[in-house]
């Protein structure tokens, strides 16, 4: 219920209107979801995992174990959503989970009847037998009773985004201490990012009734979020949870950008997910209350003392009418002062038997609560007392354990806390994140006062550490609050005492764990689950130690502790993946001839980044297969223009371009002609084929090489390497021209007709023989010809400045047409290679040899290549190798198809007698019929033998025989003419 | 003590005050038969055949730390037989198997489900040779289907069909492959062993291995030095730690590959996919209702089992524009595991130069599959000192000799590209 | 993580693709035997603490830089471009 | 005789603005990658000086007057600028013609920084990086390279296939920090 007076965060006057369940409520301005439902006396929020217990709110902040919900915004589903971080906003429609058919009324509940037979780790005992039943019938049970909420199955388009950030130091935390923190950095000339997860500065003092230089805590952070605006130095990320440290003092972070909007603009990223680069860190998170273990110790209702007092004092807001406190410290005395200030009666039971009360509450020293009672929220405590047990009519529990120092970001880098036996609790290992540091609670200090005084020495420190001068602010006074403490972990007694809510891990759990001996912290953790709820044990990590350090008789520190790994909080995928949705995955690439070949109605397919045409289709043609056959046809007959500009083109120059050449090929370029082109092979280092391509030569000391489409970025890095780290003495050096030059296959037995059309001048076998090169000029424009061929025809590549591949494009296909020709795109040239038995990757498939490939002729002896040593490995060079061979149909066949497997006649089809595969496969016009490359046991020796081939996924057998790989013209006569 | 539902019954009528210890902690004897350095998901399936198929049961698996706390116990837990090399092929095809009565064979649910793997393929270039791999599956004798994109929109509805950068030409189907509760694999396999008297030593470090003219005489460790006839190393991801001791150089770099987890979901992903644009990408939901989902290694060596951010977020723009449904999802942790990155992406089980001593590891990141089959052939390897067939192909030599290369990715010699 | 690119400064590690150990600067010669060549290619120290590592900055300069790493926890304690050689 | 036309890669598809922030096309001039030959340093450097006014880049470093520059563009090249190289220079450098291989644009505003932020990993804070200077760098998963021609306004850089990626990241981006403008 709403309390007059209290709650600086809400603005009642601003009423906002939302559903819950379908239920409308009315909240306030300010309002988080959970502190709005509080104040209309909703208490059961959820159902927890294993048994759909009733659950409530727990705490106030992004640690909430029980309070997630779904929150549906336009089509926007979101699953997990933690109420007590999520703002109210009108109409605002949130739904509880894993309930059927309602939150009040669970069927699943019935598991709660089971649960001693569901302990930790029954499953792993049972659901054996049959065998098959696991996948059909107990798994699918387990499966659809477990989870929390569920995705919508549509994207909704909302945007996300990633961005990075740089600054000299990331101040994780904003309250008293990040504050004090940031300004003392910022006063430094540091450039500083503060990061809080909330959208106010100020921590705990937003939560707190406690006064800083005499004015309410919250007043002063609002004082410094001011100051600390107004300096140029710091950047101030609100709603901001850093995420994880990551090596050289990178940050991850996710800022929340549209939590608090009805209806969000739809250019607004949902969430920014921050790469945050930095010199230094202060890690200011502050410390987490932590519960104590008693029976039904998980009843709506039942919260944390700190949550309690801060929905009072943040959110005007009591948490119960009835409000006890079971705590083992001072700091929960607090709630009692605050509450009794709302005028609200209190008792307080502190486990110290030496306890003092703090003010004018009821407190029963030496008490443990040892049960609950309320089937959908809590009505009832048991307690004991100097012997005696008694029952006290109550609808909140605060509790308090003591509170854990947020050490998260300080395990990310395989850092462990250290046990503080004084604080009883673990503290951050200094170090364990280089260049991070930490200050005020996160560190263990607990009292105001000293957590702006540690502040300030820390950020002092690190300013000075990064060459910085500081100068030390004069504290503001404070007024410091006992932080005493005697640690209760777990309070015996009948019935189930709860460590993760969510996860439903009780205390028995552990102790089964340590029983069957699964005793080392990480195995109990497996074994029990405890912590990989989506809270990550944030609640209940130290509590379940100290449970399972109890059960094996040994100290916490020795029982060790379960790490924390990134992220601190659940990030959504779609922020941390945000640009990757539909085509954002990867750049695209376009060639100049992107537009004419799409206006030709071709479709276009992705070659790496880059979209080339599949086929030219004309009116009349059905099928893929009739527009290819045409354009094989017109290549062989006329003559085609096609875009190669996809495949690298590498400038290579310097006086020692050939020396270099010779090392990364294996043949001799060094003595190549200015004016020819050579076709080149290269190794990798290890003797298999790297790629393959043209290379010519355009002048004493000036090459261009060309690469394969899908090898072009990694032959440039081998290039770089093989200069750089072998041979730095070569003077040569490499430029990238692919994206200069837009280049054309022009190919046919009219491609001189065609360049006749085009090209200033004449193109003369003299000039241009067969695999020769050089300028010509279209149009006074300076252009490339080479005359190399990729389809066995007469044929050139025609390139010029990119800018005017467009123009050419154009103006080739329109002299094409006039000579009967026209585009051709991938799948005429595929079928033109296979007819050729010219290679693409499909055969270099990073697994072949040269002499593989028959290309044995192409290494040369007289000289060192990269890959030629490990190349004469005695399993590269055996008898029994796979080799090139083609393949051909014997009597009618009804598809070969790469993939499939070769045997010999007769064999069992089996791995033990496969003989080979099929590399790549198509129907040829130009010889009538089908035809294939593939590799073959021993394959250049069995020329005019048979094989069948059998492809099992489409159920294809046929007998194929074996040849040479050329099919079409074999003595090369047509491209040579 | 044999578990069954009767069982659960009992003791959850009783208190559950009979359950006793999965496995004993006894002190480290004198001297074993057979000492196996590295408790992990491999050693302790190996120690459970030692002992099952050849009777071997004076046996010790000493364990650095806590068992399964290296990579059995932080992978994304699939489990498929999809090699196609000689070599691979067999082993993994012989593995699944042993996956296939692994539960019923260590009495302990290791819940094995074979809810079915389904590859993607987006170029044709990529369909050709999925089909190549899934020809030798099934002239292995497992089986594969080829799914077409109508198919995959029943099956796989929620992936993106229109918009994704590149287009979905269908996929693999692998019925058997499927997931299985990692922790569980491990603790499964050392209760197995146990119960046949193998000795489990926790928080035994080796410190060095004893030799003698050329010939194993045992082990020195934290916790004093075991006499042993035989000396297993299986230790992968601190391979070339244990190895040294042993004078060995291997062809392994370790390096970091990451996995991660988002919160608890309804029901959503049935099977394992798994996608092959600009790295890895591979998803399956958890019994809780986790999705687990990976990708490709980070990239440089470590031995820091934890990775950075651009693989983390490499791996989710990966399943934005796959299946964009899943971005509401939350990714709640990540953790990394060393893999033992092997030259070619293929692992050793192998004798050494030193009589006694065997080898068994580069598992690079495919080692929880392999686990039944690893044990199996490597105690085979142990005892008979001659391989078991379907692992005779994973020798220390083929680097050298270029003999029977292992390279499903056709990426070479380079560790960080298989 | 950031690498140092001794030209570009330290940039982040998305930039760079990774090789292998800076073993691969010393090439063996053709004739230097099968034991040689079968180290260079394959066999590694792999060691769980400082290594020197061959890093390409792909999306900056192009350099091959090798890097002086410890693999146990990431931190980076020299850098130099691989043309100028040994250290 | 053909005449052939040329086309821009980016011209379609800019100006556009959001916010605090505008890019626009940048009109095709001379653009060459400069790899100085061994023991040619110098030579290359002073050559250089005479087309532009201004001697070898260091790392990091390149500024553009009037359109003439020589920028930092690698381990072994700086790219010139505005242009066409002199037989000086050739005889001291290899000389590449890439004027036609980049997508060119060029972001300005208030804002521009912050959407820098959204495309690339570099740190481009002001103080570390002002106008003279020039980094090759990652920009929205492309090779790329950016250079500050004044305290607002930058010069982006990415091949020329890629320019429509280029347009639309760098729009995104745009738009993203014009909405979150107006939230803030």
């Amino acid at each position: 219920m709403r309390v007059a007076g209290f709650g600086h965060a809400v603005d009642t006057a601003q009423p906002v209107s939302f559903t819950f369940d379908g239920k409308r409520f009315s909240g306030g301005q300010g309002d988080t979801l959970a502190s709005a439902l509080l104040a209309n006396d909703v208490r059961l929020v959820g159902r927890s995992f294993k048994y759909h217990r009733a659950r409530g709110i727990v705490t106030t902040g992004s640690e909430e174990p029980n309070a997630l919900v779904t929150l549906t915004r336009g089509a926007a589903v979101t699953p997990n959503t933690r109420a007590t971080m999520q703002p109210i906003y009108q109409d605002m429609a949130a739904n509880s989970q894993n309930a059927w058919p309602s939150r009040a009324f669970d069927l699943l509940a019935a598991n709660d009847l089971l649960s001693p037979f569901l302990g930790a780790g029954f499953y792993y005992k049972t659901f054996m037998w049959p065998q098959s039943f696991w996948e059909k019938v107990y798994e699918p049970l387990i499966r659809r009773a477990a989870g929390l909420g569920a995705l919508d199955p549509t994207y909704d388009g909302t945007r996300f985004e990633k961005a990075y950030a740089h600054c000299d130091v990331l101040v994780i935390g904003a309250g008293p201490a990040g504050l004090m923190a940031a300004w003392t950095l910022g006063q430094a000339g540091l450039d500083v990012i503060l990061a809080d997860e909330h959208d106010t500065l100020g921590g705990r003092l937003l939560l707190e009734s406690e006064t800083i230089n005499h004015t309410p805590g919250h007043i002063w952070a609002a004082e410094m979020a001011e100051k600390l605006h107004a300096m140029d130095t710091v950047r101030i990320m609100a709603n901001t949870t850093v995420t994880g440290a990551y090596d050289q003092g990178d940050f991850g972070a996710l800022q929340r950008n549209d939590a608090h909007l009805a209806n969000p603009d739809a250019t607004l990223p949902t969430e920014t997910f921050w790469r945050i680069a930095t010199r230094g860190a202060v890690l200011c998170a502050g410390a987490g209350e932590r519960h104590i273990a008693f029976p039904d110790n998980d009843r709506p209702g039942v919260m944390l003392a700190g949550a309690v007092r801060g929905y009072l004092n943040k959110y005007g807001v009591a948490a119960g009418a009835r409000v006890a406190v079971f705590a083992n410290n001072d700091n929960a005395h607090q709630t009692a002062l605050d509450l009794a200030a709302a005028g609200q009666a209190v008792t307080v039971l502190d486990s110290r038997s030496d306890a003092v009360a703090q003010g004018d509450y009821n407190l029963l020293a030496g008490a443990q609560v040892v049960g609950t009672s309320g089937r959908q929220g809590l009505r009832k405590i048991t307690f004991t007392q100097n012997g005696q047990t008694r029952s006290m009519a109550c609808d909140c529990l605060g509790i308090s354990g003591g509170w854990n120092p947020m050490v998260h970001l300080t395990c990310h880098m395989n850092g462990r806390p250290t046990w503080d036996e004084n604080l009883a609790s673990f503290v951050p290992t200094p170090g364990s994140v280089p260049g991070m540091v930490v200050a005020g609670s996160a560190a263990g200090v607990m009292a105001t006062g000293a957590v702006l005084a540690d502040a300030v020495q820390v950020a002092s420190d690190l300013a000075r550490d990064l060459g910085a001068s500081v100068q030390t602010p004069i504290l503001p006074s404070t007024e410091d609050r006992p932080t005493g403490i005697k640690p209760l972990w777990e309070v015996r007694g009948h019935g189930r005492a709860w460590l993760d809510f969510q996860n439903d891990v009780t205390t028995k759990d552990v102790r089964l764990a340590a029983q069957e001996n699964f005793r080392s912290v990480e195995h109990m953790k497996r074994y029990t689950t405890q912590g990989m709820a989506p809270d990550q044990g944030k609640l209940s990590n130290v509590l379940a130690l100290s449970v399972l350090a109890d059960a094996t008789g040994r100290g916490i520190p020795e029982t060790g502790t379960t790490t924390f790994r990134p992220p601190y909080a659940p990030v959504s995928i779609a922020a941390l993946g945000a640009g990757g949705h539909g085509k954002g995955f990867a750049p695209e690439r376009f060639t100049t001839s992107h537009a004419a070949s799409v206006a030709a109605n071709a479709p276009m397919i992705e070659a790496g980044f880059w979209y080339r045409p599949s086929y030219f289709p004309q009116p009349g043609e059905r099928t893929w297969r009739d527009s290819c056959d045409r354009e094989v046809a017109m290549v062989r007959g006329a003559v085609g223009v096609c875009d190669v500009s996809t495949l690298g083109k590498i400038d290579i120059q310097g006086p020692d371009a050939g020396a270099f050449l010779d090392l990364v090929y294996t043949g001799r370029f060094s003595t190549l002609k200015v004016g020819k082109v050579k076709y080149g092979l290269m190794l990798r280092e290890d003797g298999f084929v790297l790629d393959d391509g043209t290379t010519a030569r355009l002048g004493p000391q000036h090459f261009v090489m060309t690469t394969t489409t899908a090898a072009a970025g990694q032959v440039m890095r081998h290039l770089e390497f093989v200069h750089q780290c072998l041979r730095p003495d070569l003077d040569v050096s490499f430029a990238s021209v692919t994206e200069h030059w837009a280049q054309f296959a022009v190919a046919g037995p009219k491609a001189r007709n065609l360049l006749h059309l085009v090209v200033d001048g004449s193109v003369t076998d003299d000039i241009f023989p067969f695999m020769g090169c050089g300028a010509v000029s279209i149009g006074g424009v300076n252009a490339r010809l080479f005359r190399i061929s990729f389809s066995g025809e007469h044929a050139y590549e025609l390139a010029v400045p990119a800018r005017f591949g467009a123009s050419l494009f154009d103006h080739l296909l329109r002299a094409a047409e006039t000579l009967g020709g026209g585009p051709y795109g991938m799948e005429a040239l595929n079928v033109l290679r296979i007819e050729k038995g010219f290679i693409t990757h499909a055969e270099i498939d990073g697994r072949v040899t040269a002499d593989d490939l028959g290309l044995a002729r192409m290494v040369s002896g007289a000289k060192d290549c990269i890959g030629k040593t490990a190349a004469g490995r005695p399993g590269l060079v055996e008898d029994g190798r796979q080799q090139l061979v083609g393949l051909r149909p014997v009597g009618t066949v009804k598809k070969i198809l790469a993939g499939a497997h070769l045997f010999n006649p007769g064999d069992d089809v089996h791995r033990t007698t496969d003989q080979g595969h099929i590399t790549s496969a198509c129907y040829s016009p130009s010889v009538g019929s089908s035809l294939a490359l593939g590799f073959l046991k021993n394959g250049r020796a069995r020329v005019g033998e048979t094989v069948v081939m059998v492809e099992h996924l489409n159920g294809i057998t046929a007998t194929l025989e074996v040849c040479d790989p050329v099919f079409f013209d074999p003595d090369g006569g047509r491209m040579r003419g | 003590m044999a578990f069954s539902a009767l069982r659960v019954l009992k003791e959850g009528l009783t208190g559950n005050s009979g359950w006793t210890p999965h496995w004993r902690d006894p002190a480290p004897k004198d001297e074993y038969d057979v000492v196996i350095i590295g408790g992990g998901g491999h050693g302790l399936a190996t120690a459970y055949y030692l002992a099952k198929d050849h009777g071997i049961t004076n046996v010790a698996v000493l364990e650095k730390g806590w068992i399964g706390g290296g990579n059995v116990g932080r992978n994304t837990t699939i489990v498929r037989a999809n090699y196609m090399m000689p070599g691979n092929s067999e082993f993994y095809s012989h593995s699944l198997k042993l996956w296939e009565g692994l539960e019923q064979d260590l009495n302990y649910n290791v819940m094995h489900s074979q809810r079915g793997q389904i590859t993607l393929f987006n170029s044709d270039g990529a369909r050709d040779a999925a089909m190549r791999r899934a020809n030798a599956v099934i002239n292995q004798g497992d089986d594969a289907e080829l799914l077409s994109v109508g198919q995959l929109k029943k099956t796989l509805p929620y992936l993106d069909y229109d918009q994704t950068r590149f287009p979905i030409y269908g996929g693999m189907l692998y019925r058997r492959a499927g997931t299985a509760r990692h922790d569980a694999v491990a603790w499964g396999l050392a209760r197995g062993a146990d119960r046949r008297g193998v000795d489990i030593i926790q928080n035994c470090e080796v410190t060095g291995i004893d030799t003698q003219g050329g010939v194993v005489q045992g082990v020195q460790t934290s916790r004093g030095p075991i006499r042993a006839k035989k000396v297993a190393i299986v230790v992968a991801g601190r391979s070339a730690q244990v190895a040294a001791m042993a004078g060995m150089r291997l062809p392994i770099e370790s390096h970091v590959l990451q996995a991660f987890v988002t919160e608890g979901l309804k029901p959503c992903i049935d099977h394992v996919v798994s996608y092959g644009m600009l790295g890895h990408f591979y998803i399956s939901q958890s019994d809780k209702g986790g999705l687990v989902f990976g990708g490709n290694l980070d990239g440089y060596a470590s031995y820091a089992a934890r990775g950075n951010l651009p693989m983390a977020e490499h791996v989710c723009e990966a399943a934005m524009t796959l299946m964009p449904m899943i971005g509401r999802a939350k990714m709640l942790r990540s953790w990394g595991g060393i893999m033992d990155m092997s030259s070619d992406g293929s692992p050793i089980i192998d004798k050494t130069h030193i009589d006694g001593l065997y080898f068994n590891g580069g598992w690079c990141y495919g080692g929880f599959k392999a686990i039944p089959a690893s044990g199996n052939c490597y105690a085979h390897l142990i005892a008979q000192d001659r391989p078991h067939p379907a692992g005779a192909g994973f020798r220390l030599d083929r680097f050298a000799t270029g003999r029977g290369l292992m390279d499903e990715e056709g990426t070479g010699s380079q560790h960080n590209l298989h | 993580m950031k690498i140092p690119c001794p030209l570009c400064g330290a940039r982040d590690s998305r930039e760079f693709s990774y090789l292998g150990h800076a073993g691969l600067l010393d090439r063996p010669a053709p004739d230097a035997g099968d034991a040689a060549w079968d180290d260079y290619l394959h066999n590694r120290d792999n060691p769980a603490g400082v290594t020197e590592d061959l890093w390409s900055h792909d999306y900056g300069c192009a350099a091959w830089v090798v890097v002086t790493r410890n693999t146990a926890t990431h931190g980076i304690l020299s850098s130099r471009l691989a043309k100028d050689g040994a250290a | 005789m053909v005449k052939l036309t040329p086309t821009d890669p980016c011209a379609d598809l800019l100006p556009v603005e959001h916010g605090h922030a505008v890019l626009r096309a940048v009109a095709p001039t001379d653009m060459w990658l400069v790899a100085p030959y061994n023991g040619k340093a110098k030579a290359a450097a002073k050559a250089a000086q005479k087309l532009v006014g201004q001697g070898w880049p260091d790392p990091g470093q390149g500024a553009l007057s009037d359109g003439r520059g020589l920028l930092f563009f690698g381990h072994a090249h700086a790219l010139l600028v505005g242009v066409a190289p002199s037989k000086d220079l050739m005889k001291s450098a290899a000389v590449t013609d890439q004027s036609d291989a980049w997508a060119v644009v060029d972001l300005s505003g208030d804002a521009a920084r912050d959407v820098l932020a959204r495309v690339t990993p570099l740190d481009v804070r002001p103080a570390a990086f002002g106008p003279g200077q020039c980094a090759r760098c990652d920009i929205a998963h492309m090779q790329g390279a950016i250079v500050c021609l004044a305290p607002q306004q930058f010069r982006l850089m990415v091949f020329r296939s890629m320019a429509k990626t280029l347009v639309h990241d760098v729009t995104v981006a745009m738009e993203s920090v014009a909405a979150l403008g107006k939230t803030a």
